[in-house]
């Protein structure tokens, strides 16, 4: 199955769920839903196209809303992107569809803040146990004590 | 029996970088383990937020030292599909010659520690020695040992000469003839055999729903390759084969790796046969326009993933790179639980560890500025000198 | 017993190890176009200051002495990566085969 | 005349071939099996102390003693305290066992080679309570790896010495080694079969690749010596290379003829010295390259091995040598 079909047969079953879709380059994928239906889209992926493989999840503060994308697939990339509020940034999460994905979760959810509802070991993956509470590296009001290297000698 | 836990690391002779195993054990079987990763970490992600594109060529070859090659050719081949234009073809086959090269000294280095972790410290020693001889070649190619440097945005920095080009032949026959000796060594070895058949199973099923990348998932009897999937630089002209083993477990991860070195080789003198003539590198201006892009290499330990978003300034937007260590942390933890008739002892822990091939300063890249909140973290010259004097005078 | 015959092989054979920093120290080996430690031609240099946008380390860093702005390299920091030489429009910057940095001070290991 | 004799055995006891002749033997060796283990690995070895780094097992040993020794706070300290100074003196005792200067050692009895066999048990068992003493996780699946190792291959290091005493008829090392004077070594024989079984054996003994499990670096740090520091650390290891001369001067006493050869009258002590330094080299560059040889195996594996192989091997070599006398 080649990226154009996998769009179509994308297209045809979800319809107007699919907000944006495109293909940017030659088997990439691209395909922006809201949040309520990523669960289900990428359930219809692994399932219908074969392809049970999660290359990783990244989050993306773009300001006031921080974006998630899900990229699937092995051989065609498959980005499915979702747009969640950041003061209350909630989603789905899909290791019962595919269990790799835990510890892009719980990444996410470090580094971010993202509150994946249902993952059954939502814990700290990257920071450190003591790391202040609320404070999340990747986004963008944090800023770095030392963001340039030390000057001088 | 009860049970006690057994901390393997941060620091432990067996690992090379720091990672925390909680095992769970009872007398010499493990029946559980918990994983932290997070000793490594130092903020790359962020740190390529303020860093223009030129200078991030650096520090993503330094988020690992050994695969370093894999993450600057992902690096700059995700930036450059930011700008939409042609690369010549002639820096392709060359990226295509020192990833290459970069996959077989990561093989017998890794080749080596697998024989280290069983404790066959001669296997060790040779296998390293004779890996010396390929970071020469790297050294003559692009300057230096490991930092190779080599690609930058646009092309590749230095051509091969006819004297490199012999200089890469000869030693490609001498390690194709030690890897050939190798690979008779740890097939008719006892002790190799015994410590590794049957040893840290993963299989398909598991490997393919836990996500496994790399070789780990080529020994589990998966066809994948992201070189084969989705070509990249010149690999859609070089023909190779995807090597996979039947048997699951770390001899057949041996098997695979070394293997994988004869491909190398082989892709090798196919580029230095049918090498393009033409440019090595094109110029590009400084502030590729805005867009994303989403880059996968085949690394030495498996599918790497570099993700960009460009506003159009100088500096990347975000910076998002998925290392294969971490994607085969689940499969690792699978690997080390007993359940059922599959047992694990704690004998077995560290080459079923070592048999991710793991690499955690790929994993960790996040940065840590301050722990307790008055403390400096980063301390000035005479702060540490004052501090060390102070300490040495308690004690 | 599968390296028995390679290991008696090895025992009448030379050792592997280079006793570097003591000894055979002819026997080092360093290829054309190795980057080592960074020599600056000050005649060349207009200024630009390329070289300090571009270093990732931060090992680059522009002042001004009698002659106009000029860069100043503190190898304790310099990644020996090369991009200041490449991207220098007058190729005032180059790298020796000099590999041996090591020093008791920081303050010596500035390039002027 | 009593105390000139007494003086002399002072002598021996003391100087030679007693303590600081075993003592400077002991370094020796250690310095020549890390200098032919690197020299099959194509590496250099110890290289910088003294000539072609001679020295080094002895600098090791002083930087040990110079040493910050800690205890423990969890550690059981009079156990934790005694278990070096008695391995070290053990060794040191078991050493005088070995026919050096003569058909027999310092010590010699009806019965010693029971004691050389015992001490080796014993001292697998201080191993034991060294690694319980220190009351460390790592330590303690060392001790009780050791001990599991001790099953394996005690048994059969004692049926192929066994096998040597049964076909000399003696159970004492002076007669083995004066049976071995009219008659050719024991190991053109039947015993071949029991010098390789007692130098497998020998090689668990020593906690060695391809037996070195209780002290497996990769797996359990250190085992049973992780906690030990200072002072104590370089009694073990001291211990372990009296070991070495121990183990591999039984070998000689046992089936290569002693230090037993060609002499001239009136030289004997000198060419018996320096036969048996030969011998036990030649042991000990056996011992040596098993060691480069193996990848060290599982415990089970091992205990497996020497129940499955090892010990039916020693069995049959016991019938062997019945049959043949």
């Amino acid at each position: 199955m080649n990226d154009e079909e996998i769009l179509n047969k994308l297209r045809e079953v979800f319809k107007e769920k699919i907000i944006e879709s495109s293909i940017p380059r030659k088997n990439i994928v691209n395909i922006v839903v809201p949040k309520e239906f990523y669960k289900e889209v990428i359930k219809f992926i692994v399932e219908n196209f074969n392809i049970p493989h999660i290359q990783t999840i990244t989050g993306i503060d773009m300001g006031n809303e921080i974006q998630i994308i899900a990229h699937l697939g092995r051989s065609i990339t498959i980005n499915v992107r979702t747009y969640i509020d950041k003061n209350n940034p909630q989603i789905d999460t899909i290791t019962d569809i595919i269990p790799g994905a835990s510890f892009y979760e719980r990444e996410v959810y470090d580094l971010l803040g993202v509150n994946f509802i249902g993952h059954p070991n939502l814990k700290r993956v990257i920071l450190p146990e003591n790391w202040p509470k609320g404070v999340y590296p990747l986004r963008k009001e944090y800023k770095p004590e030392h963001p340039k290297p030390l000057r001088g000698v | 029996m009860s049970s006690f836990t057994i901390p393997i690391g941060p620091q432990h002779p067996a690992l090379p970088e720091p990672i925390l195993l909680k095992l769970e054990v009872e007398g010499e079987y493990v029946v559980g383990v918990d994983v932290d990763i997070s000793y490594m970490h130092r903020g790359i992600e962020k740190a390529m937020e303020y860093r223009n594109y030129i200078q991030n060529i650096y520090l993503a070859e330094r988020i690992c030292g050994i695969c370093n090659v894999a993450h600057t050719v992902c690096y700059t081949l995700n930036v450059e599909k930011l700008y939409d234009k042609e690369i010549p073809p002639r820096a392709q086959y060359l990226r295509v010659i020192i990833e290459e090269l970069n996959r077989i000294h990561s093989h017998l280095l890794w080749l080596g520690v697998a024989g280290h972790e069983i404790g066959f410290e001669t296997l060790f020693m040779y296998v390293w020695r004779d890996r010396e001889r390929v970071m020469d070649l790297i050294e003559t190619i692009t300057g230096n040992r490991v930092n190779t440097a080599y690609t930058t945005i646009g092309g590749v920095r230095r051509d091969i000469t006819s004297d490199i080009e012999y200089k890469i032949r000869k030693t490609m026959d001498i390690v194709e003839e030690r890897t050939k000796y190798y690979k008779s060594v740890a097939a008719a070895e006892p002790t190799i055999i015994a410590r590794t058949k049957d040893i840290g199973i993963l299989k398909t099923i598991d490997a393919i729903n836990l996500c496994a990348v790399g070789p780990l998932l080529r020994a589990s009897n998966v066809k994948n390759d992201v070189r084969a999937d989705a070509p990249y630089a010149a690999h859609d002209e070089v023909p190779f084969n995807v090597i996979t083993y039947p048997y699951c477990d770390v001899f057949s991860r041996i098997l695979v790796r070394v293997d994988e070195i004869f491909e190398c080789i082989n892709m090798i003198r196919y580029c230095l046969d049918h090498l393009p003539k033409g440019p090595i590198r094109i110029k590009l201006p400084l502030k590729p326009p805005k867009g994303e892009a989403v880059t996968r290499v085949e690394a030495p330990r498996g599918e790497l993933l570099h993700y960009v978003l460009s506003d159009g300034s100088e500096k990347p937007y975000r910076y998002k790179v998925r290392t294969p260590t971490l994607a085969n942390i689940p499969s690792l933890c699978r690997m080390l639980t007993s359940s059922g008739d599959y047992i694990v002892k704690i004998a077995d822990v560290p080459i079923a560890y070592a048999s991710i091939d793991p690499c955690l300063c790929c994993t960790g890249r996040v940065q840590i500025v301050d722990i307790e909140k008055n403390k400096k973290w980063i301390w000035s010259w005479e702060e540490l000198k004052e501090y060390s004097k102070k300490e040495f005078k308690k004690s | 017993m599968a390296m028995f015959k390679e290991l008696y092989k090895h025992l009448f054979k030379k050792r592997a190890t280079v006793l570097y920093p003591f000894k055979e120290r002819e026997l080092v080996h360093i290829p054309e176009g190795y980057r080592g430690k960074i020599s600056f031609h000050r005649d060349r240099c207009i200024g630009c200051g390329v070289c300090a946008t571009v270093c990732t380390s931060g090992a680059c860093e522009m002042t001004t002495d009698e002659k106009g702005k000029r860069p100043i390299f503190y190898l304790d920091r310099c990644t020996f990566c090369a991009q200041c030489a490449e991207s220098c429009p007058k190729n005032a910057i180059e790298l020796t085969k000099d590999f041996e940095i090591i020093a008791f001070d920081r303050k010596t290991l500035v390039v002027k | 005349m009593f105390e000139i004799e007494f003086a002399f055995k002072i002598l021996e006891i003391f100087i030679f071939p007693g303590f600081l002749f075993i003592g400077i033997i002991s370094l020796l060796y250690e310095w020549i099996d890390r200098k032919f283990y690197a020299k099959l690995q194509n590496r250099v070895g110890p290289l910088y102390a003294g000539p072609f780094g001679i020295l080094q097992p002895l600098a090791d040993f002083i930087k040990l003693i110079a040493k910050e020794d800690i205890i423990p706070k969890a550690a059981d300290k009079i156990l934790f305290t005694l278990t070096p100074l008695f391995s070290f003196s053990l060794m040191l005792t078991a050493t005088l066992l070995l026919p050096i200067i003569d058909i027999s050692g310092i010590l010699s009895f009806n019965g010693d080679i029971i004691f050389a066999i015992a001490i080796m048990t014993l001292f697998c068992i201080l191993v034991f309570c060294a690694g319980l003493s220190s009351n460390n996780r790592f330590s303690a699946v060392g001790a009780e790896r050791a001990v599991l190792q001790l099953l394996g291959y005690e048994i059969p290091l004692m049926l192929s010495i066994v096998g040597v005493a049964l076909n000399v008829g003696y159970l004492r090392i002076s007669e083995i080694v004066k049976y071995q004077s009219t008659h050719p070594w024991l190991i053109f024989g039947p015993q071949a079969l029991g010098f390789a079984i007692y130098v497998i054996a020998a090689q668990a003994e020593l906690e060695r690749i391809p037996f070195d499990i209780p002290e497996a670096e990769q797996e359990i740090v250190a085992g049973w010596l992780t906690e030990f520091s200072g002072r104590k650390l370089a009694l073990f290891r001291f211990a372990r290379d009296l070991e070495l001369v121990y183990v591999s001067g039984l070998a000689v006493a046992l089936y290569l003829g002693g230090p037993l050869g060609p002499v001239i009258s009136g030289l004997e002590i000198f060419f018996y010295t320096f036969y048996f330094i030969i011998k036990t080299i030649i042991v000990l560059l056996i011992l040596s390259t098993i060691r480069a040889l193996f990848a060290r195996l599982r415990i089970d594996q091992m205990v497996n091995f020497s129940w499955n192989y090892l010990l039916p091997l020693s069995v049959l070599q016991f019938f062997l040598v019945r049959l043949v006398i």
